[in-house]
């Protein structure tokens, strides 16, 4: 905005104008506000199913992907080092960590699904992917959000050979390069001239199990 | 009397040194440095070089101000910028980034002299920015050394074939998989990498030619490639196994070509000698950062841009004391 | 104010005083969220949306609003308009929405809404607010396709998704990414000098040409009435 | 190089004084015609006293100084007064001159001294005396010797300085003199002392010139705390604030006069000629002059009488080759080229230079590359990369802020610019320019 | 302590707000021509910029909760009034300051960086500390933007610049060119 073609917020009013009483720039504002809150809540409301819907299925889509379509799932909040199924008296969900546990249709559980971010080439990079703890291995992985490179670093998210790898690969992983890889468990190919991006993804899945993996162990132990 | 006399102003006798000769004589000793990229990759850097300077020609000819060709400044530009891209890259590609290079990079701040960014590698960091792939892929040796490498001759616009046996840069080596070049295949130039990047020793052997002939002002390289010596030095010491050592830093990646031919371009350093060893200094910190802590394995074109935007704030800081100064602001 | 007529209201803002073009408003959406035609439009109906709901309210509440709470009024109101838009947007396009990101709240500071209603719709009737609000957003609009059109034809080889050469074209990425936004609009802008320069020098010959000729007819006509 | 015997930056044009420095000073016969222009100095243009068709003699007063900063003219010849008009003057403008037509036969003997004696003379009057005859610094700038002689009292003066630098490319006048009238140099320096109560004085003079260092050395009195330093080759060595620098290895500071340092620099052959003025009795009349270049057949070194015309001086000495293409008044690199043979010799012309056509090319200018050269050249340190960008623009007030009136236009920048830009020529401009535009906001 | 250093870098210089996001654009164009100027500018914005990172984490964590609908409503009103009193109370404390900074504090606050980091903060879940060092780095980047590009046009105003490109095309290029420089920062302290 050029300087000066609107007066600040503050800006004293011109003196040949009337002055008007303090109660009614108050009253306007006021009656202003209220409106536009009162609006406001009625899109909010009207808008509110169609969002959480949007935002649920979203969820429940990269769960399914990355737990090869669980028969159903349930969200793990972590309390104080424990993972419990229902959320503990008086917290604020949005404050606590979690994770999704899936359930085949003999309601044995496949595995968890662990949302991870590390910061990639040009921002951070959020995925979320599915873990196995009985056998150690990875179920899937999935990008959520991520502002690398086009054509490049986003093939971490576009290359089905590169997101692929991530269905079986024992934990922790080991990025290779392309073709170097020894057979050892455990190796996944990086992307050629996209190596810090698809390093990234490794490096985010193994942090996030490393700091998970007591609370995932601990739960296991709990259950019959 | 035969003549008219003339009359001008003084001084009536003039240095030898004109802008055309310190141009031209830039190109005369990148002609080795082609040279020899001509022997390390074969037919195919001629291409290219030909081609980014054939781009930087035309459009210095088409935009430029009228005569601007014989000053030779397009020509560096031209040859500069090819000699940073690997030697498979399509030749459409070369000639593009030449074009930026020249017509946003130089002839719109008013041609030679008023440019603030290196035309030259400006062009070089819109191509990595356009065709990060093509430009950092650095095609295998072919069987002889009369054959192309990689896809010269690409459709203008259409994607380079996928070359099949490819090499990686000493720099890529170490960043992305941890492993060192020896440093005799460094100094000997028989690695993968850009054309300009494997001639180590034509390049100091050029820039201390053109140095000794006062073509370059010699302190811009010794700064640099001082301060990248003592920064990599240090964290070498500190951490050998994690940091690389000097000579590697030295004679791995563009900066040598950087040091001689890029950071002294004269119009995008500073002014004052002071500057110029700042400038040199500046440019070595942002190698050293971006190539150990960065996500790209080079850094040297990026540090010399940065740096670049910076020399009118090195200018300002570093204007030289007026005679006479010092002792007025003493005494009072 | 000149009185003007309704069409004058309304072509105002297409080209004559252009938003981004002419009076370098809004550059922000204009540069961030224009590396798809898609998201061109989506930003740019969100903006429209916003300027013309809040021209039309402002005009219509004019008399209420004392002057010196004047701006905090219509801050209020624009807010208002572009939580209601990115809500909506959010229930209709959430893909869309979550490429624009924080960019659609942003439109609260978009300096062209606030400028038109500081400058027009507070000072004019009704009609001709939502008139001018049509024709700027629109102006903004066809701006940002301009935009969206070059940066995703040349950066992605495709217009609205569709691909245009063939899949062996040789993307050049560096339009979509941030500093092709900055080179694109500069690159527009150096055209529409060149023309503008043009249009002058044309114009310049055009007038030398009428005064050169001028005096002679004045003298043939002087010479045959004597 | 810093402390003694040398400044920082200069430049090093070649010297080219090998074509007179060998070549014993000789005078010249009398021209047919002297042309004088009242304003051959620094300061008030001096107030004319005799009318056309008067006769004068040599040594007659034909304009008196008007004011203190300002000096007086006399006949160099005996002769008629043929005129008194506008005619071209050394600066590259036109002057007011008074033209004398020399007698033919006139044996131009001086008559019984003008000038008094100097013995017994207080300092005031040596200093009311210079001023009669008309004395000036013959090194170019011709400010009037007995300003120099009477500094403002605050600023008491310790040490004089002659310079016998003459760092200008082939110009050997001060050379000449240093060699041949040594005795001259020495006596001119005991009047300054006298009349500033001055005891000490120093000569400097550049290495390249050892045999005047040695006649200067030979000759000195006992009697006078004079020493003779040698200075390295560098242009400027001669300008007043880098003599300093290298004699003292002090700088004067910014905007002030050497007398700020308690210095008096005069230049040696203006130390001789006062040594001569007050000896044969007569005023300032004559000047030695060096008439040099690749573009005169018989270079030389002459004695002439001031007002003489550069064509006649030329001619005596072989005349022009066939490839002069610029006279130049003073050295090549502050010289002033001049558009006729008819200018006349001034008693600030040290030399009169002919260069050929093969030296002066014409001179393409190219963009400022930013190289630094002249940042290296330049003695007193200024940006003239910066200054000549900001000259271009006309914006004067900011060079002024960027200290424009620091810069003595030596020209070392223009010199060494491998761009061709006129620096030098952009700064006189961009003064004249400052001071117009102080003058109509004032 | 990493993490924290990293978003500090990121907005600044990998992510710098200006060149890449293109928020705080219209000082970037409008108030670049001289360094000085710039410095102050940058210099401004940096303390807005906190104050508002610090508010709209109040905001976030304690009134609006419950009622997201009202985010930007309240953020635009609370970025208004901040620097409506900052703007007081420099004048009140010290005249000298406020002549060298009060002239910017209303153009702030139409200055969609301000908005946008609290945007930003809010949509990535920032902690107190967090939103510091992101407030932090942006003010930094959009300082440092500013004055690069301010010394630069200083200097190209000595250009001889083709009539065409002269004035908001140049500014363009220029920032172009140095959003292209600034990608050299990609990937930093990621690479390990």
């Amino acid at each position: 905005m050029s300087p000066g073609s609107v007066h600040g917020p503050g800006a004293p009013a011109p003196p040949d104008e009337p002055r008007t009483p303090a109660w009614r720039l108050l009253a306007t504002l006021g009656s202003g506000g209220a409106l536009a809150g009162l609006l406001l809540v009625v899109v909010y409301q009207l808008t509110l199913p169609r969002i959480e819907a949007h935002k649920a299925e979203a969820l429940q889509q990269a769960i399914e992907e990355v737990l090869h379509d669980p028969a159903r799932f349930d969200t793990l909040y972590l309390n104080a080092g424990q993972l419990t199924r229902e959320l503990p008296a008086g917290a604020d969900p949005r404050a606590l960590e979690r994770v999704y546990l899936g359930y085949d249709d003999a309601e044995t559980p496949v595995g968890f699904a662990i949302t991870a971010a590390e910061p990639g080439f040009q921002d951070v990079i959020r995925l979320i992917f599915g873990f196995d703890p009985k056998t150690g291995a990875l179920l899937g992985m999935k990008v959520l959000e991520t502002k690398e490179t086009p054509g490049l670093g986003d093939k971490i998210e576009k290359d089905s050979a590169f997101v692929s790898q991530f269905t079986g690969v024992a934990a922790p992983l080991q990025g290779v390069k392309k073709g170097a890889g020894k057979g050892k468990p455990g190796e996944v190919d990086l992307i050629t001239g996209a190596t810090i991006s698809s390093r990234t993804v490794v490096r985010a899945i193994n942090r996030a199990l490393e700091r998970w993996r007591p609370a995932l162990a601990a739960y296991r132990e709990r259950r019959p | 009397m035969t003549t008219p006399l003339q009359v001008a102003a003084a001084p009536h006798l003039k240095g030898e040194m004109t802008t055309p000769r310190i141009m031209w004589g830039a190109v005369g000793s990148l002609v080795p440095v082609v040279a020899a990229a001509t022997w390390f990759f074969g037919p195919s850097a001629l291409l290219v070089v030909g081609s980014s300077t054939l781009g930087a020609v035309t459009t210095e000819r088409l935009l430029g101000p009228p005569g601007a060709l014989g000053d030779g400044s397009a020509m560096i530009t031209g040859m500069l910028l090819g000699l940073t891209l690997p030697a498979g890259i399509p030749l459409w590609m070369a000639f593009l980034g030449s074009v930026f290079g020249i017509a946003l990079g130089k002839v719109i701040f008013g041609g030679l002299g008023f440019n603030v960014f290196n035309p030259a590698l400006l062009g070089r960091a819109f191509l990595q920015a356009s065709f990060p792939v093509a430009i950092t892929t650095w095609p295998g040796r072919p069987e002889s050394w009369a054959a192309l490498r990689g896809d010269n001759f690409a459709f203008p616009f259409a994607s380079p074939q996928p070359d099949v046996i490819t090499e990686a840069t000493p720099l890529g080596l170490r960043k992305f998989e941890g492993a060192d070049t020896p440093l005799w295949d460094l100094v000997t130039g028989s690695t993968g990498g850009s054309l300009g990047e494997t001639a180590g020793i034509v390049i100091l052997l050029c820039g201390a030619y053109l140095a000794a002939r006062n073509y370059l002002n010699w302190r811009t390289p010794v700064s640099l490639l001082a301060t990248t010596a003592v920064l990599s030095g240090a964290l070498h010491l500190l951490d050998a196994a994690r940091y690389p050592p000097p000579l590697f830093m030295l004679f791995s990646g563009g900066l040598l070509l950087g040091a001689v031919f890029m950071a002294t371009d004269p119009v995008t350093s500073p002014v004052t000698n002071r500057g110029r060893w700042i400038f040199g200094a500046g440019i070595a910190a942002l190698v050293v950062v971006i190539r150990v802590w960065g996500g790209l394995p080079e850094g040297v074109m990026y540090a010399i841009l940065l740096m670049n935007a910076l020399v009118p704030f090195i200018n300002r800081a570093t204007q030289p004391r007026v005679f006479g100064t010092r002792l007025a602001q003493a005494a009072t | 104010m000149k009185k003007t007529t309704p069409a004058a209201d309304f072509a105002r803002g297409l080209w004559r005083e252009n938003p981004v073009l002419i009076q370098m408003l809004g550059l922000c959406p204009t540069l961030a969220v224009t590396n798809t035609v898609a998201n061109s439009i989506a930003m740019s109906l969100a903006t429209l949306f916003v300027l013309v709901a809040s021209s039309f309210l402002v005009s219509s509440v004019k008399r209420l609003v004392p002057n010196q709470v004047r701006i905090s009024t219509y801050v209020l109101i624009i807010a208002t308009f572009v939580t209601i838009a990115d809500l909506s947007l959010e229930a209709l396009v959430p893909t869309i929405h979550k490429a624009l990101g924080a960019f659609v709240p942003l439109i609260v500071v978009n300096c062209i809404i606030l400028g038109r209603q500081e400058a027009f719709a507070s000072r004019n009737p009704v009609g001709r607010s939502v008139l001018d609000a049509l024709g700027m957003g629109i102006g903004f609009t066809l701006t940002l396709l301009l935009m969206g059109g070059i940066r995703e034809v040349l950066g992605n080889g495709s217009l609205l998704g569709f691909r245009l050469f063939g899949p062996r074209y040789e993307p050049w990425i560096i339009m979509i990414l941030p500093p092709g936004g900055f080179l694109t609009l500069g690159f527009i802008l150096l055209t529409y000098a060149w023309w503008r320069g043009r249009a002058a020098a044309a114009a310049r010959t055009r007038e030398l040409a009428a005064r050169t000729r001028a005096p002679a007819a004045a003298a043939a006509r002087a010479k045959a009435v004597s | 190089m810093i402390g003694r015997n040398g400044f920082r930056h200069g430049v090093h044009p070649p010297e080219r004084k090998e074509l007179t420095s060998a070549v014993p000073i000789r005078r010249m016969p009398f021209p047919d015609e002297v042309v004088l222009p009242v304003r051959q100095h620094t300061g008030k243009p001096a107030r004319i006293i005799v009318r056309r068709g008067e006769r004068v003699e040599r040594g007659d007063t034909l304009a008196l100084a008007d004011g203190f900063i300002s000096s007086p003219v006399h006949a160099s010849a005996s002769g008629t007064v043929a005129d008194i008009d506008w005619w071209p003057h050394p600066d590259g403008t036109s002057a007011l001159a008074i033209r004398i037509a020399v007698d033919r036969y006139s044996p131009q003997v001086p008559r019984p001294r003008l000038v008094p004696a100097w013995n017994g003379l207080a300092p005031a009057e040596v200093v009311r005396a210079v001023q009669e005859a008309g004395v000036v610094g013959l090194g170019g700038a011709a400010f009037p010797t007995h300003v120099k002689l009477a500094p403002p009292k605050d600023q008491p003066v310790e040490l004089i300085l002659v310079n016998g630098a003459e760092c200008e490319p082939y110009l050997t006048t001060d050379h000449r003199i240093m060699v041949e009238y040594p005795q001259r140099v020495h006596f001119g320096i005991r009047i300054m002392m006298h009349a500033l109560g001055v005891q000490r004085a120093v000569i400097g003079v550049e290495k390249n010139k050892p045999d005047a260092i040695e006649r200067l050395r030979e000759t000195k009195p006992a009697d006078l705390d004079v020493s003779v330093l040698p200075l390295r080759v560098k242009y400027p060595q001669g300008a007043e604030k880098m003599l300093i620098r290298s004699v003292l290895g002090r700088e004067v500071p910014s905007g002030k006069l050497p007398s700020s340092v308690g210095v008096v620099v005069q230049n040696a052959g203006s130390v001789a000629c006062l040594a001569e003025v007050f000896e044969t009795g007569l005023p300032l009349v004559e000047r030695i002059v060096t008439v040099t270049g690749e573009g005169v057949r018989r270079p030389a070194n002459l004695i002439v009488p001031v007002g003489t015309k550069v064509g006649d001086a030329i001619r005596y000495c072989g005349g022009l080759t066939e490839d002069a293409a610029e006279i130049v008044f003073g050295g090549p690199m502050m010289g002033i080229s001049q558009a006729t043979l008819d200018t006349p010799i001034v008693k600030g012309t040290t030399g009169v230079l002919v260069l050929t056509r093969a030296q002066v090319p014409s001179r393409r200018v190219y963009p400022c590359i930013h190289c630094g050269r002249c940042l290296d050249a330049c003695p007193v340190f200024l940006n003239p990369a910066l200054l000549g960008q900001l000259a271009r623009k006309g914006r004067y007030r900011e060079m002024e802020a960027a200290h424009l009136a620091d810069c003595m236009l030596c020209a070392s920048c223009s010199y060494v610019c491998p761009s061709n830009i006129p620096l030098a020529q952009l700064f006189q401009a961009a003064k004249v320019g400052l001071r117009r535009q102080k003058a109509s906001a004032a | 302590m990493s993490e924290l250093f990293w978003i500090l870098l990121s907005a600044m210089v990998i992510n710098n707000f200006t060149l890449t996001l293109f928020l705080g654009l219209c000082p970037f164009m409008g108030v670049s021509s001289r360094v000085a100027t710039g410095l102050r500018m940058g210099a401004a914005n940096i303390f807005v910029l906190v104050l508002t990172s610090i508010s709209a984490w109040v905001l976030n964590t304690y009134v609006l909760a419950d009622a997201p609908y009202l985010r930007l409503i309240s953020f635009i009103v609370v970025i208004a009034s901040l620097v409506q009193i900052v703007e007081m109370t420099i004048k009140k404390v010290s005249p000298t300051l406020f002549r060298e900074l009060g002239i910017y504090l209303p153009l702030i606050t139409t200055n969609c960086a301000i908005l946008g980091l609290a945007i930003f903060q809010t949509s990535r879940g920032y902690g107190f500390l967090q939103g510091f060092a992101f407030a932090l780095g942006a003010g930094l980047g959009l300082t440092l933007a500013l004055v690069l590009m301010a010394s630069i046009r200083e200097q190209t105003e000595l250009a001889d610049v083709p009539a065409i490109a002269r004035g908001t095309a140049l500014v363009l290029i220029i920032a172009g060119s140095l959003s292209l420089a600034f990608m050299g920062f990609a990937g930093l302290l990621s690479a390990g």
